[in-house]
């Protein structure tokens, strides 16, 4: 019944959604790898800079490039002024406070935009250098999916590059595993906290306007539900591993929509419960995700 | 000038945990170039006074000079910038990071690209076995190799003064007696030590001058030679 | 000879790769004090944690009043009578004084829940107990007058105190004392000492003590083990420890090795 | 602490006061989903309601008094929804409710409002069972008349038989006409081939669309109707056409949005859907509509919700002529005789026992981008109410 | 620091004192106020529940709104009144619970919503309780997801994502009240007795707890048992109050609203999540006239999360906290740190 077309197709619709939570899920593995945060702050950004990317591009009618780079310098921003707001004064409080303030972020994003921009979704066209629609045999597909899985990749490479190589990313692996330590090594952990809030941000800002360019409409409560996921994939692919964030956030994709391409179509509103089904079943059988450290053993 | 400063010197400094003194109205100094021990028992307050001497503890009282400047209330980061290095107890190096980024991390404050490989390619040559574990996670190494792993992250800074704190710790008589060769080579290369031992008649060997502590206090302090008639010394170990 | 309280076969217990505890073994008998001691790192709070059920044995024999106890779960040991306390003090550190030793109260009491909620007559017998044994162990402590203080208030000897008024609490007929007089001056440490001579007198208990303050140890101990790498390198009474050439190069290490 | 709770305590007062303040009119109240996935079509539905309101008072009002709305945005959440109908049934004493464009909105406020004997009105909530279930009044038609008539023009006028169908499983309305449109195909000749669920949270459809592109290249489905609301209704077409689909595509009064063209772009070309009423006729009561609505909103009717609310009101305001109060006990016996009433989206009258009006439904094309109106078609069957949950 | 008979007393005389003031408040309020107060006496409930595992416990669950949706998709099925029930297409009740013809009183449905709440924590339980720290806040994340999920799809008995509407009214503020007071009554002696001991003991030191004799598992469960039976109730007056129900209203919204409530107020305290869960209800509710006046719709939500955002910066443990409870003990992250010494080796 199902051809091999139809298999590939629903494969790369998979992997989209997968990239899409997969550069959210980079953002707040970095967060949570130090700061033990779940930041639901970070699924605002995307409504941000989905909306902020809209206005310089669409209303100002800024050239792409630039106002990609807008972009991700307004989300790096955002990044900043939340976490010198609010999340620096709370470091060493308790932990509920520091969730409660991010939920309280999320909540603030979300409404402002409501209220400043608009209750109603916005359309958001995909600019015409990626609109162009191909048809092969065996996928049809838009520019917009090359880009966004292209550009995933080559974020993902250029953060696993930057966290592998460069002294700062070096500096940020080291703050997560012992923050004592790196202050010890005179790292000044603040600043790569910070540093994490910032690209993270960027990212995810950036991941806002591809979800505009992919599916062509963007509203204040966007954020949400992609947000949790990312967080969902952060956790199914293990706390504090970027490789385990980029495979836990394909793993949702794939799975949110292979199961709907293959199963029944009334399975179709089981699509969130099996993201959540395989979190759960991932943390039961193996508490510390996919490639997650364990670090659960106890003495 | 006269009076030459020396490198560090603790004031009376008190250092609390909530309403408990862990150290009380302690009194340190260690001159230049020397290996300075600081001997104890359990809790006696060896590792507080690293940590303090360090900037990760804040004393409630006293001071401490180094290089003759009051670095009593700076951070941490900013004192590593000045100098000094600890490599502390059980080792804290991190198990997720390959023995070089382990390594460059030591030099995090440097600028110095040229400089920072040229004591890398030094590092290694003091300790060649991690020349061989280079790229392999840290976590793997075996406890000497980490110990030794630590004490070359700390020269990686380019201190001028290195706190250890109990490098002999869980480690086999022989690669201990290893450890120690190597901290005198490190000495004589320039780099003042201050070292914490439970392992009192190693430390002694290698050592300039002796502190010993007993609950928070200096119970005996003296060369070597002073220190020597290990009764005393055992009697702080082993109860009268 | 008293009959043998605890026994334990060979006890192994390894970390990943690292090999904490090696073919320990013991054979405590009634009303007896132990010590066990030995350099850092040398195994003694894994010991403790292995008979108290906190970690699982890779392999060995624990017995206790003749009853297998290496699987059982830490609750169901110390409902048996053995307990112990903590070396980095673990006490409930929001909860009242009175409320940490009612905690331990815990095992002996009875009253189910639905009892609780409609505050039978034994409900209320039953806190009245558990009330008067916190009471009598509160005086017995001194801490009486800080019955309503947190405990993380409490300072810090008094906090050792609370710790090992709690795990008597439990009513138990073996403790084992992890590193009691840690971080108190000698004074204290020596008043602490006499406590437990006292405690184990009176509430004819069996107890194990790890400690590093050699002065506290040798002059309640009997008998005392000394770990090294996770195996017994010494056995025997304080006096005979003291002159163990073994045990001396396990703490001091030998001086010749740089010389 | 203490002061905290008194400043709560002040500002609750505060509020209440503020809310308290009573008058001579007729007070009607207006609950709409202003704010929330509704939003595009309560909101014109609301701007429909005010330009009937204050058209009636500058008339001279009803029965000699002024209406006033008492207006409350219930954010597509139930808890609001149920506060704001006891609110404004208790603390406004309004004599009537009119609100929403959604079934599930009416089902959870009607139900209130008939318990306290109010009577409810809906200007495009289109569930025929609606009345059954919870008592209101329906301005527009049901969804089996919408169903029914995109069957027809389908399988008649295009020839189109078999049609693949995707239904919002989260919506009530959507179940509904999807059930109401499967019936009707088979009535007329047609064929289900498959129906396909989504959920009004979804914004990624692409797994749904390379199905239906499946079908089509095997050339087993002829187009595919959707039931979706206003705010996916756009992403929907969009990604549909995206995936390389180019069947046709038909949809409900969901689709009466300005957001279908805005959002699907290109790929909103083509779209045929069913709604209450077309805004082009040329009809001089049409155009008098518009150009009010232009005049007192700055911008023409969005779509045929403008004109259900504008007509909703001028219903309400003919019952409480006809009984000659606003007791809302004795309304619902002035909405039972209306009679050929001329509203802006049609011709209404209750048939006995009946709180659906029997309308045309207009079925509308994009065409460059606006919408056309093809055909208005009075559906010679209607599948029976009862068929749907 | 809690002396036991002053408070017995105290607690009849507050109940009496209630009961008096919500006679009064029954005969002179309108029914708009009256919902607000019944509703902050709901939330109540749920605060109070959560409380048992989220403040006594030190298990942080986001798992609330799942026994909430339980408990009142239960009562709403049992009491669902049966000429109606046709008109919605729900399934009339089997043989064991009543018959075709029977619909349930309220009382006894409610307790029924309470216990299969309660049974589906037991079931779950046991799984996810072994999980620490924010992984189990995550796992009943999951586990909430999961039961909304079941809500939406056995569309045979609970009309699927449409929901349910036309219940009957039957929630008032005597109901409402007598169960937030039987809440509270069996929280408060549930704390002073040997069960709530053994619940913060667990919660300030598990290892120390275990042994000190108390099995954490079992004590886990109790706590999450009891919550989630009280939660199911909550649930229940809930769908009685609104009348209608629907699988996502009990999800992330609600979660988190009752974890904001209980935060705010403070964990682990009598009186934190009634203060929590009356103040911001009465914030969001007196806020709405402003809102309508100055058209901005989203202001409230708007105003809510700046003051989350305030009171966690300058009282991060809640409204009436004065001491820190720690839900992560610093003792869990030094044990940590022990582990990473020892792991060393492979």
């Amino acid at each position: 019944m199902f051809s091999l077309s139809y298999f590939l197709q629903q494969s790369m619709n998979g992997i989209i959604l997968g990239c899409i939570y997969a550069l959210l899920a980079l953002g707040m593995t970095v967060v949570y790898g130090i700061l033990r945060l779940i930041n639901f702050a970070h699924g605002a950004l995307i409504t941000l800079g989905a909306f902020f990317m809209y206005f310089v591009f669409f209303r100002l009618g800024l050239p792409f490039v630039a106002a990609l780079f807008l972009v991700l310098g307004f989300g790096g921003v955002m990044g900043l002024v939340l976490d010198l707001v609010a999340y620096r004064k709370l470091r060493g409080g308790p932990e509920v406070a520091l969730l409660i303030t991010s939920l309280g972020f999320y909540t603030f994003i979300e409404n402002f935009t409501k209220l400043i921009v608009s209750p109603q979704p916005y359309a958001f066209k995909t600019p015409e250098f990626l609109a162009t629609l191909y048809r092969t045999p065996y996928l049809t597909f838009r520019t917009v999916d090359v880009f966004i899985i292209l550009s995933s990749l080559l974020i993902m490479l250029a953060f696993h590059f930057f966290v592998k190589r460069t002294k700062l990313g070096i500096a940020m692996r080291a703050t997560a595993e012992n923050l004592e330590v790196a202050n010890l090594m005179g790292i000044e952990v603040n600043r790569v906290i910070s540093v994490a809030f910032v690209l993270g941000s960027a990212i995810a800002a950036f991941t806002g306007f591809l979800w505009g360019a992919k599916y062509g409409q963007i509203s204040y409560d966007m954020g949400f539900l992609t947000g949790v996921k990312a967080f969902v994939a952060v956790v199914v692919g293990g706390v504090g591993s970027i490789p385990g964030a980029m495979l836990g956030g394909f793993v949702l994709g794939l799975a949110e929509i292979l199961s709907i391409a293959f199963l029944p179509t009334r399975f179709a509103e089981y699509r969130d419960g099996i993201v959540f089904a395989i979190l759960v079943l991932v943390l039961l059988i193996r508490p510390s995700g996919i490639m997650g450290i364990r670090e659960e053993v106890r003495v | 000038m006269g009076q030459v400063i020396s490198l560090l010197k603790v004031e009376k400094v008190t250092v609390k945990y909530g309403v408990i003194p862990a150290i009380q109205e302690l009194e340190l100094e260690v001159e230049r170039g020397q290996i300075v021990a600081l001997l104890g028992a359990n809790g006696a307050g060896k590792t507080t006074t690293l940590k303090t001497i360090m900037g990760v503890l804040r004393p409630a009282r006293g001071r401490i000079f180094y290089d003759g400047k009051d670095i009593t209330f700076l951070p941490a980061p900013q004192r590593v910038r000045l100098g000094v290095a600890l490599v502390p107890e059980g080792r804290g190096i991190f198990n997720r990071l390959t023995v070089r980024e382990n390594l460059l991390l030591g030099a995090y404050h440097r600028k110095d690209q040229g400089g920072i490989l040229q004591d890398l390619e030094e590092v290694y040559r003091l300790f060649p076995r991690l020349k061989e574990r280079e790229n392999q996670i840290a976590g793997t190494l075996s406890g000497g190799e980490q110990q030794m792993l630590a004490i070359g992250r700390g020269l990686m800074s380019r201190p001028r003064l290195m706190l250890l704190d109990e490098p002999s710790l869980g480690l086999a008589p022989l690669v201990v007696r290893e450890l120690y060769t190597l901290i005198r080579r490190i000495r004589e290369s320039g780099v003042t030590i201050l070292l914490v031992e439970q392992s009192a008649p190693m430390a002694i060997g290698i050592a300039d001058y002796v502190y010993v502590l007993e609950t928070g206090v200096v119970k005996i302090a003296g060369t070597p030679r002073e220190v020597e008639s290990l009764e005393e010394v055992k009697k702080v170990y082993l109860g009268g | 000879m008293s009959e043998c309280i605890l026994k334990v076969e060979n006890l192994w217990k390894n970390f990943g790769g690292l090999m904490a505890v090696s073919g320990y073994s013991l054979e405590l008998p009634r009303g007896a004090i132990y010590g066990l001691i030995g350099p850092n790192g040398a195994g003694k709070t894994t010991v403790f944690n292995l008979i108290s059920g906190v970690l699982k044995p890779s392999r060995g024999r624990i017995v206790f009043k003749g009853r297998d106890i290496t699987h059982l779960r830490p609750d169901e040991i110390t409902a048996l009578g053995l307990t112990r306390t903590f070396q980095n003090l673990r006490l409930f550190p929001s909860l009242t004084v009175e409320e940490n030793l009612k905690v331990a109260a815990h095992v002996h009491a009875r009253c189910g829940f639905f009892s609780t909620l409609f505050c039978a007559p034994s409900f209320f017998r039953e806190e009245k107990a558990i009330e008067r044994k916190a009471r009598e162990m509160l005086e017995r402590f001194g801490l009486y007058e800080f019955r309503k203080e947190i405990a993380a208030n409490l300072p810090y000897g008094l906090q050792r105190k609370l710790d090992i008024a709690r795990a008597l609490m439990t009513g138990p007929e073996l403790v084992l004392l992890d590193e009691p007089s840690a971080g108190m001056n000698t004074k204290e440490a020596d008043d602490l000492a006499r406590l437990v001579a006292e405690l184990q007198r009176d509430f004819h208990l069996t107890m194990i003590i790890v400690e590093h303050r050699m002065s506290f140890v040798m002059g309640l101990a009997e008998v005392i083990q000394v770990l090294d790498y996770g195996s017994v390198i010494a056995v025997g009474t304080p006096e005979e420890i003291r002159q163990n050439p073994k045990v001396i190069e396990a703490y001091l290490g030998t001086g010749d090795l740089v010389a | 602490m203490k002061r905290l709770a008194l400043l709560g305590v002040a500002v609750l007062f505060f509020g209440l006061v503020w809310t308290a303040c009573a008058a001579e009119p007729i007070k009607v109240g207006v609950v709409m989903g202003l704010t929330g996935p509704w939003a595009s079509i309560d909101t014109p539905a609301l701007n429909g309601v005010k330009l009937a309101a204050e058209e009636i008072n500058k008339a001279g009002g009803v029965l000699g008094r002024p209406i006033e709305l008492k207006v409350v945005d219930t954010k597509a959440d139930e808890g609001e929804t149920v506060a704001a109908v006891i609110r404004l049934i208790e603390n406004e004493k309004v004599s009537a409710l009119i609100g929403y464009c959604d079934t599930h909105w009416v089902n959870i406020a009607a139900p209130l409002a008939r318990e306290y004997g109010v009577p409810f009105i809906t200007p495009g909530a289109t569930h025929p069972r609606i009345p059954e279930r919870t008592g209101a009044w329906l301005a527009c038609f049901g969804d089996n008349a919408q169903a029914a008539a995109i069957a027809e023009y389908a399988v008649k006028d295009l020839g189109l038989k078999r049609g693949a169908i995707w239904v919002d499983t989260a919506v009530d309305f959507s179940v509904a006409v999807c059930a109401y449109f499967a019936d009707a195909l088979k009535h007329y000749g047609g064929e289900v081939v498959y129906e396909d669920y989504f959920e009004i949270t979804w914004t990624d459809f692409s797994s749904m669309v390379a199905r239906l592109k499946e079908y089509q290249d095997q050339g087993r489905v002829d187009f595919v109707y959707v039931g979706a609301i206003p705010d996916n209704c756009g992403v929907i077409v969009k990604q549909i056409r995206d995936g390389g689909v180019t069947i046709p595509i038909f949809g409900e009064d969901g689709f009466d949005t300005p957001l279908l063209v805005q959002t699907g772009g290109a790929a909103a070309e083509g779209v045929v859907f069913a709604t209450h009423m077309s805004l082009e006729d040329p009809s001089p009561i049409i155009q008098k509509f518009k150009s009010d609505y232009q005049a007192m909103f700055g911008n023409p009717p969005e779509n045929a919700f403008a004109a259900l609310g504008y007509d909703a009101m001028k219903l309400l305001a003919r019952a409480i002529e006809i009984v000659g109060t606003d007791d809302p006990k004795k309304i619902p016996e002035g909405l039972a005789q209306i009679k050929d009433f001329q509203g802006v989206s049609g011709t209404i009258s209750y048939e006995a026992g009946s709180q659906v009006p029997n309308k045309s439904v207009a079925v509308i094309e994009v065409k460059n981008g606006k919408f056309v109106t093809v055909k208005q078609i009075a559906p010679e069957y209607l599948p029976d109410p009862k068929i749907a949950k | 620091m809690k002396r036991r008979i002053p408070q017995e007393l105290w607690f009849v005389i507050g109940g009496l004192v209630l009961f008096g003031a919500l006679f009064v408040a029954e005969k002179t309020l309108n029914r708009y106020l009256l919902h607000i107060l019944i509703l902050m006496g709901i939330y109540s409930i749920a605060t109070v529940s959560l409380n048992l595992t989220n403040g006594y416990t030190g298990l942080f669950s986001l798992g609330h709104a799942a026994f909430m949706a339980i408990g009142a998709y239960t009562s709403t099925l049992l009491t669902f009144p049966v000429p109606l029930r046709e008109a919605y297409d729900l399934p009339r009740l089997p043989w064991f619970l009543g018959g075709p013809d029977a619909a349930w009183s309220f009382f006894p449905a409610l307790l029924a919503g309470g216990v299969l709440a309660s049974c589906a924590a037991l079931l779950i339980g046991a799984p996810v309780l072994r999980l620490r720290g924010h992984y189990l806040s995550v796992a009943s994340l999951g586990f909430m997801v999961i039961v909304v999920t079941f809500a939406k799809t056995l569309k045979g008995i609970t009309r699927g994502p449409m929901g349910i509407s036309a219940i009957p009214l039957y929630t008032n503020v005597y109901w409402t009240f007598l169960w937030l007071f039987i809440t509270m009554y069996v929280v408060w002696r549930i704390v002073n007795s040997r069960f709530g001991r053994a619940l913060m003991a667990l919660r300030e030191d598990e290892t120390a707890a275990q042994v000190l004799g108390i099995y954490p598992m079992k004590y886990k469960l109790f706590a999450f048992v009891v919550g989630a039976f009280f939660a199911g109730v909550a649930g229940g007056l809930y769908a009685h109050l609104t009348k209608a129900i629907r699988p996502f209203e009990f999800s992330f919204t609600l979660t988190f609203q009752i974890v904001v409530m209980l935060i705010v107020g403070c964990m682990g305290t009598m009186s934190g999540p009634v203060v929590g869960a009356v103040l911001l209800l009465a914030l969001r509710y007196a806020l709405k006239p402003l809102e309508e006046h100055l058209k901005l719709y989203g202001l409230i939500e708007l105003i809510y999360a700046l003051l989350l955002i305030v009171v966690m910066l300058w009282k991060p443990e809640g409204l009436v906290g004065r001491k820190r409870v720690s839900v992560r003990g610093h003792q869990e992250r030094k044990e940590e740190g022990e582990w990473a010494r020892f792991s060393t080796p492979r």
